[in-house]
């Protein structure tokens, strides 16, 4: 992938990540996580695994945001009136996070391998969902039911969580 | 030619990005929003790992692929479940505010 | 399999009465005497058959760390002490019945009083530290269940907690002790530490703190100064209790402990002259406070302490053999007082005032033979038991150190004075009260133990009783005038007591100082306060258990507030806590990768 | 004979039926379906004794994420006593459920509340298994998931749900961590298997700073499971809010499986020195945070919180002393006496809450559960005879074998604390007046047999430990 086309859905993703932080109205957050998913899915693609790009469109962008839109409509959330900021807990966090970041990179600085470059497939068929299915059904067989089970777990949990009476 | 570096950068970034979100946001629904940047963090330097390490196929390393699959399973359960958990919290509390909901201290 | 039966037989009377005889009182009664008489019997033939050895019971065995069997050492001073501890312990079994008949939880007083014995008697049978710990706790344990056994009064809740407090500051420090010991040696069983004594011998501050630690078990449970608050509050129990248990029996294992790690204690001078020096102070302060009390059993508590620190003082002088023989001696003529006062109590309807009393030598003619006997074994006097074996710790006071030995004698001059004080005011006199006037004696069963301690009293300090039970020390002989003075300051006290209190109504000396216990109580009490205070400030929160521990609250304060401290972290706020997660993972990553 | 895994298969199948007769069936007594867990899990806990330990059975890639060796059954036990446990608590702890609640009947809400457990306890005996991070990720997942819902399962108690939300967010941040760690770890060495893992970290030419770096994340997720300081901050909160038989799982259930894992985790990490550097550091935070913090807590759900980390404390030094048989002996220690004191606190607490108070004068109101309680303190605080105090002893013995002098005199000290905050409870139990209008506790039957058990257990491991050794050297 050329480089500027990577540059650029990273720097979309990048942008409307940060956006998601920035925004005071819910929706327009939830809105740009939708958006950062898209580049994300692209930056997917361009590594080669086009399955879990379209994965994450369709779980991503298409199910779990759906579902923030859902109740954030539900409960009715306005923008975030302002109010006082705590100066004190914001510029801690941000310090936090700040230092968090920069240990992140000098990790990767230190780390031989990512100063190289990907190197080539041997076909370009790639023909990954047939192997991550293969995997999954195969290999991983036991953690995929494991999946199964925690799934059952979280259908059971939100509906004891969300029914209005219990019976 | 974008490296390895590259990807793991901008994956660093957005991870950093999603814990200053649950650092400096006070609700609970940007909150989780933000906690789904750092799970999609973790998952292109996943994806950037499986492609770099390729396997003796010369085909990317698919185990990494099939875990992001089930990083992404998991994490769409617990945005369900989350969810109903901050429904059930604004039925009580009309708020979905960190800073109203302190009654348990000390 | 005898030292088994002795031990085991009062922990299974103990096990019926609490599981099966909780109903029936009158049986668990029964019960739980011929256990102790079971006890005594056995207690008698290994007495007497030299040759009867322990089985010991693998335990614990860590493998090259730490091995603690259930063994048992039976040399000629656990022999003794195991016929002293159940023959006591018999005969207050015996009297009990008679002084708890109306009581409603006769039966739990008779599976604490078995357990006691259980435990009593494992500190004396245990070959190792481990072992002896444990039972030292138990009977810790046991003492506060029989001090607290009117629970529903405040003040003898409260005198059980303090006790317990007290004694697990002694018992911290006996810990302590015992770790040090194993792990300068390796082991914990004695008969395997003697072998390796050098190892600490050769390190003095070593061995002296190690010595002292030990000693501070002893400080706790013999109520020693500075942690002896605990004794006299403990005469809230019944009084068959403070008889067996906080006169003859558990405060004496205090002293029974020292004398079976002599081997140690004698080796450190340093740490003798403390011990010899804190039981000086305990045996003169308590009998000054003595002499100013007007509680029955309050002055018999301070002499109880007054003559533990005779013991004390004894050990620390270096001379086992006057510890053992004052402890044999006062064993008897202790319980023999206090089960006389018992008696008294029982005739008066538990008053213990004793300036209520008066004229009781009429009324109950047999308590006042026998508790003269003992108030005369108790001053040393001859040929009562008492005057013997004080007379030894003086002798041995006079040849080793002077000062003491001043102490001492004024001490028995006190001795003489408070019990002639509390003997003339009770016994003589006229009734001042409706029920002084009306009492009657006590039933036989109550009688017969008194007897035959009165008898034991007399006889028990001579050489041809005693030699069999003990070595006796040999200092009596080197200092012929010693009894002599001894006599004199105790005719002196007596004399002064009578004196001054013949036909009293009210006492005459009122010296508020000694009244006040020399304000040891308040003192505490101060500090208490004063700590207390800053820290409800801090935090509002007022903690009277750690408050009645007194010495422990200096150091537990600075702890307590910083621990408040950390639970302000606990602010409630998710962003913070999100905030100190991120400051710990930033942290632990500088930590591992690029520190 | 039968295998291992079936274990968890029984398990599910057992939360499954609970589950459709609660569904399908309305008119009966939702007890039953207690019961039935109870039996069910008593008898998946007696089979666990007709299972041989092995290693791997054959080259399947079943066996590449699933280990069936002594370690992990030990655990897996641990996990069915203690969800058994729990589900007795749960009984005593019914009425609340649907409490507060318009228009609910008596029973409504119990089937879910029995069968989630169940759930729970499945993520947690696979936890125990698990020797590959895709299956540690998947099952420590399902654990978490099943303890939202449960932690906010009394969702119309406020406490609850604050409760609920706090644990959300917090472990979902774990998660994110443990998620990242995973992919560095990946990325350095290619392998999500431990094992594998392990050979290629002790080979050469490896990218050491990313290794140690995803190893660092992991151990931050799992140091979040385990409550260690400073990843301890939601414990207490947490603790006080969540419903009490679930507390005590979290404390309990949810531990056990963390320390299984770390263990696991650590194995081919501590291969790099920095590792034992760093988990030293945090024993001796979380020891000296436990205790200390405790020493001032009114409110004994809290108190045992802090307690928890306290006894956290304990476990990593005798994780960091590299003795598995230290832990898995504290645990079932821990297990005993924390599952006591909760099943005593959810009976006290019933009618007048959590606080110290509602414990004075316990001694008049109910002898048995004074008793019972005075039990769980004193081996909480390491009273000799007891398994609380044996546990202590051997983290301490494992820890001078391993020369970790100056760990044992910091836990040395904090016991003492320990014991103040303890015997607080124990004094308010013995001493204190009971408020004037106060009735009897009543403790049902199947509460006091298990009470019974927990008090002989606590007693008879305090002086005979040899068949945990015996379950752990099979």
């Amino acid at each position: 992938m050329p480089s500027f086309l990577f540059w650029l859905f990273a720097g979309v993703m990048l942008i409307f990540g940060a956006l998601v932080i920035i925004n005071r109205n819910p929706i327009a957050s939830a809105l740009s996580l939708v958006v950062c998913f898209l580049g994300l899915a692209a930056l997917f693609m361009s590594l080669d695994a086009f399955f879990i790009g379209i994965i994450q469109v369709l779980v991503y962008a298409g199910a779990v945001m759906v579902l923030f839109l859902f109740i954030i409509m539900l409960l009715d959330l306005r923008a975030e009136e302002r109010r006082t900021m705590n100066w004190v807990a914001f510029t801690g966090g941000f310090v936090v996070a700040v230092s968090l970041l920069v240990q992140i990179l000098a990790v990767i600085s230190r780390t031989q391998m990512a100063k190289q470059t990907f190197p080539p497939l041997a076909s370009p068929q790639t023909d990954d969902v047939r192997n991550v299915g293969l995997l999954l059904f195969g290999h991983y067989n036991l953690p995929f039911q494991v999946i199964g089970v925690l799934i059952l777990v979280a259908t059971v949990g939100v509906i004891v969580l969300s029914k209005r009476q219990l019976r | 030619m974008t490296t390895l570096g590259d990807y793991l950068t901008v994956s660093g970034i957005l991870f950093a990005v999603g814990f200053s979100g649950v650092l400096l946001r006070r609700n609970v629904i940007i909150i989780f929003m933000a906690l789904e940047l750092m799970l999609n963090a973790a998952n292109l330097s996943l994806v950037a790992f499986s492609r770099f390490r390729l396997g003796e196929d010369g085909l990317p390393s698919y185990n990494a692929q099939v875990l992001v699959f089930f990083i992404i399973t998991v994490a769409a359960a617990e945005v369900a479940v989350g969810l109903a958990i901050i429904v059930a919290l604004y039925r009580a509390r009309r708020t979905t505010h960190v800073e109203d909901i302190n009654s348990l201290k000390f | 399999m005898l030292p088994w039966l002795i031990l085991l037989a009062p922990l299974v009377s103990a096990a019926l009465i609490a599981l099966i005889t909780g109903r029936a009182r009158r049986l668990s009664a029964s019960i739980s005497v011929v256990a102790v008489l079971v006890s005594f019997i056995c207690s008698c033939i290994v007495f007497a058959k030299s040759e009867i050895a322990g089985t010991e019971i693998p335990w614990i065995e860590f493998q090259g760390i730490l091995r603690v069997p259930i063994g048992f050492v039976l040399d000629s001073l656990s022999r003794t002490m195991l016929v002293l501890v159940s023959g006591v312990g018999a005969l207050i079994h015996i009297y009990s019945p008679g002084y708890m008949r109306d009581d409603p939880g006769k039966s739990r007083y008779f599976a604490a009083l078995s357990l006691f014995m259980f435990s009593m008697l494992g500190i004396v049978l245990a070959n190792n530290f481990v072992m002896m710990f444990i039972f030292w706790e138990l009977v810790g344990l046991c003492s506060y269940l029989l001090i607290g056994h009117w629970f529903e009064r405040d003040s003898a809740a409260d005198a059980a907690n303090k006790a317990f407090i007290t004694n697990r500051i002694g018992d911290f420090g006996f810990m302590l002790g015992i770790l040090m010991v194993w792990a300068a040696t390796g082991s914990v069983i004695f008969d395997d530490i003697i072998p390796q004594t050098w190892r600490i011998t050769s390190n003095p501050t070593f061995l002296t703190i190690c010595v002292l630690l030990i000693f501070c078990g002893a400080v706790g449970k013999s109520a020693q100064f500075p942690l002896h608050v605990w004794l006299p509050d403990a005469m809230e129990g019944p009084t068959p209790i403070s008889a067996l248990i906080h006169a003859a029996t558990m405060v004496a294992a205090g002293v029974y402990m020292l004398v079976r790690v002599g081997f140690l204690v004698q080796a450190s001078p340093v740490a003798l002259g403390v011990i010899a020096w804190i039981g000086t102070v305990t045996a003169v302060m308590a009998a000054l406070i003595a002499t100013q009390q007007d509680d029955i059993k309050r002055i018999l508590a301070y002499s109880t302490l007054s003559q533990l620190g005779y013991m004390i003082m004894a050990v620390g002088l270096a001379s086992d053999e006057a510890a053992m023989f004052h402890l044999f001696t006062h064993a008897f003529f202790k319980a023999l007082l206090f089960l006389g006062a018992g008696s008294v109590l029982v005739a008066l309807h538990h008053e213990q005032n004793i300036w209520k009393m008066g004229g009781q030598g009429r009324n109950l003619f047999l308590t006042f033979v026998t508790f003269g006997i003992g108030m005369l074994a108790l001053i040393g006097c001859p040929p009562f038991a008492g005057f013997f074996s004080k007379d030894a710790i003086l002798s041995l006071a006079y040849n080793r150190n002077p000062a003491i030995f001043g102490v001492a004698l004024f001490t028995a001059f006190l001795t003489a004075f408070y019990m002639m004080r509390l003997f003339v005011v009770v016994f003589f006199g006229k009734p001042r009260s409706p029920a002084a006037k009306t009492s009657r004696e006590s039933p036989t069963s109550m009688l017969v133990p008194l007897a035959v301690l009165a008898l034991l009293s007399l006889f028990g300090g001579f050489h041809f009783f005693a030699s069999h039970f003990l070595t006796l020390p040999h200092e009596r002989e080197a200092a012929a005038f010693i009894p002599g003075i001894a006599l004199v300051a105790m005719l002196l006290g007596a004399a002064g007591a009578i004196i001054l209190y013949r036909r009293r109504i009210e006492d005459p000396l009122s010296i508020n100082l000694l009244r006040h216990k020399f304000y040891f109580d308040e003192l505490y009490r101060v500090l208490i306060n004063a700590t207390q205070g800053f820290l409800a400030r801090v935090s509002g929160f007022i903690d009277r258990w750690i408050i009645d521990a007194t010495i422990v609250r200096g150091s537990s304060g600075a702890t307590w507030s910083f621990g408040a401290l950390l639970r302000l972290m606990q602010v409630g706020n998710l962003q913070a806590y999100a905030f100190i997660f991120g400051l710990g993972i930033i942290w632990i990553i500088y930590f591992v990768l690029f520190r | 004979m039968i295998s291992a895994p079936y274990l968890e298969v029984a398990v599910l199948v057992l939360g499954t039926v609970i589950l459709l007769i609660e569904s399908f069936f309305s008119k009966f007594d939702r007890r039953y379906l207690g019961y039935a867990a109870l039996v069910g899990l008593a008898l998946i806990f007696l089979a666990t004794f007709f299972i041989a330990p092995q290693s791997t059975m054959s080259s399947a890639p079943f066996w590449n994420f699933y280990s069936a060796d002594a370690t992990s059954l030990f655990f897996k036990r641990i996990a069915l006593a203690t969800t058994a446990g729990v589900i007795v608590m749960m009984f005593d702890f019914a009425a609340l459920v649907s409490s507060g609640v318009q228009g609910a009947t008596p029973q409504s809400g119990l089937g879910e509340f029995f069968a989630l457990p169940l759930f729970t306890c499945a993520g947690l005996m696979w936890m125990a298994s698990a020797i590959d991070f895709v299956l540690i990720f998947v099952s420590l997942e399902l654990v978490t998931i099943s303890f939202y819902v449960l932690v906010g399962f009394t969702r119309r108690n406020p406490a609850s749900l604050e409760a609920a939300v706090k644990y959300l967010v917090l472990s979902a941040v774990a998660t994110g961590f443990l998620v990242y760690g995973i992919t560095w770890i990946f990325g350095a060495t290619g392998e999500t298997n431990l094992q594998k893992i392990a050979t290629v970290l002790s080979g050469t030419g490896l990218e050491q700073n990313a290794a140690l770096f995803g190893g660092v994340l992991v151990i931050i997720a799992l140091g979040f499971k385990i409550a260690a300081v400073p990843f301890h901050i939601w414990v207490a909160d947490v603790y006080q809010g969540a419903p009490t038989p679930v507390t005590a799982y979290l404390s309990v259930g949810s531990k056990a499986a963390g320390f299984i894992v770390l263990l696991r985790v650590l194995d081919p990490f501590l291969i790099l020195p920095q590792m034992q550097t760093l988990l030293v550091a945090i024993a001796v935070l979380t020891l000296i945070y436990g205790n200390l913090a405790a020493l001032p807590q009114t409110n004994v759900k809290r108190l045992l919180a802090y307690s928890s980390i306290a006894h956290a404390g304990y476990l990593l030094v005798a994780v960091v002393s590299f003795s598995g048989r230290a832990v898995a002996f504290y645990l079932v220690a821990y297990l005993l006496m924390t599952l006591l004191s909760f099943a005593v606190l959810i009976l006290v607490s019933q009618p007048a809450g959590d606080q110290l108070e509602s414990f004075a004068g316990l001694s008049q109101r109910s002898p048995f559960l004074a008793f019972a309680m005075l039990v769980a303190m004193a081996s909480l605080a390491g009273v000799p005879f007891t398994a609380g105090f044996l546990g202590k002893f051997l983290v301490f013995d494992a820890a001078i074998a391993t020369h970790h002098f100056g760990l044992v005199v910091v836990a040395i000290v904090t016991v003492g604390a320990g014991f103040y905050y303890y015997f607080k409870v124990v004094r308010a139990i013995y001493w204190d007046a009971p408020p004037a209008s106060t009735d009897k506790i009543i403790v049902s039957p199947l509460t006091r047999v298990a009470l019974i058990a927990l008090i002989a257990g606590t007693f008879v491991l305090g002086v005979y430990p040899q068949p945990i050794f015996d379950a752990l050297a099979r």
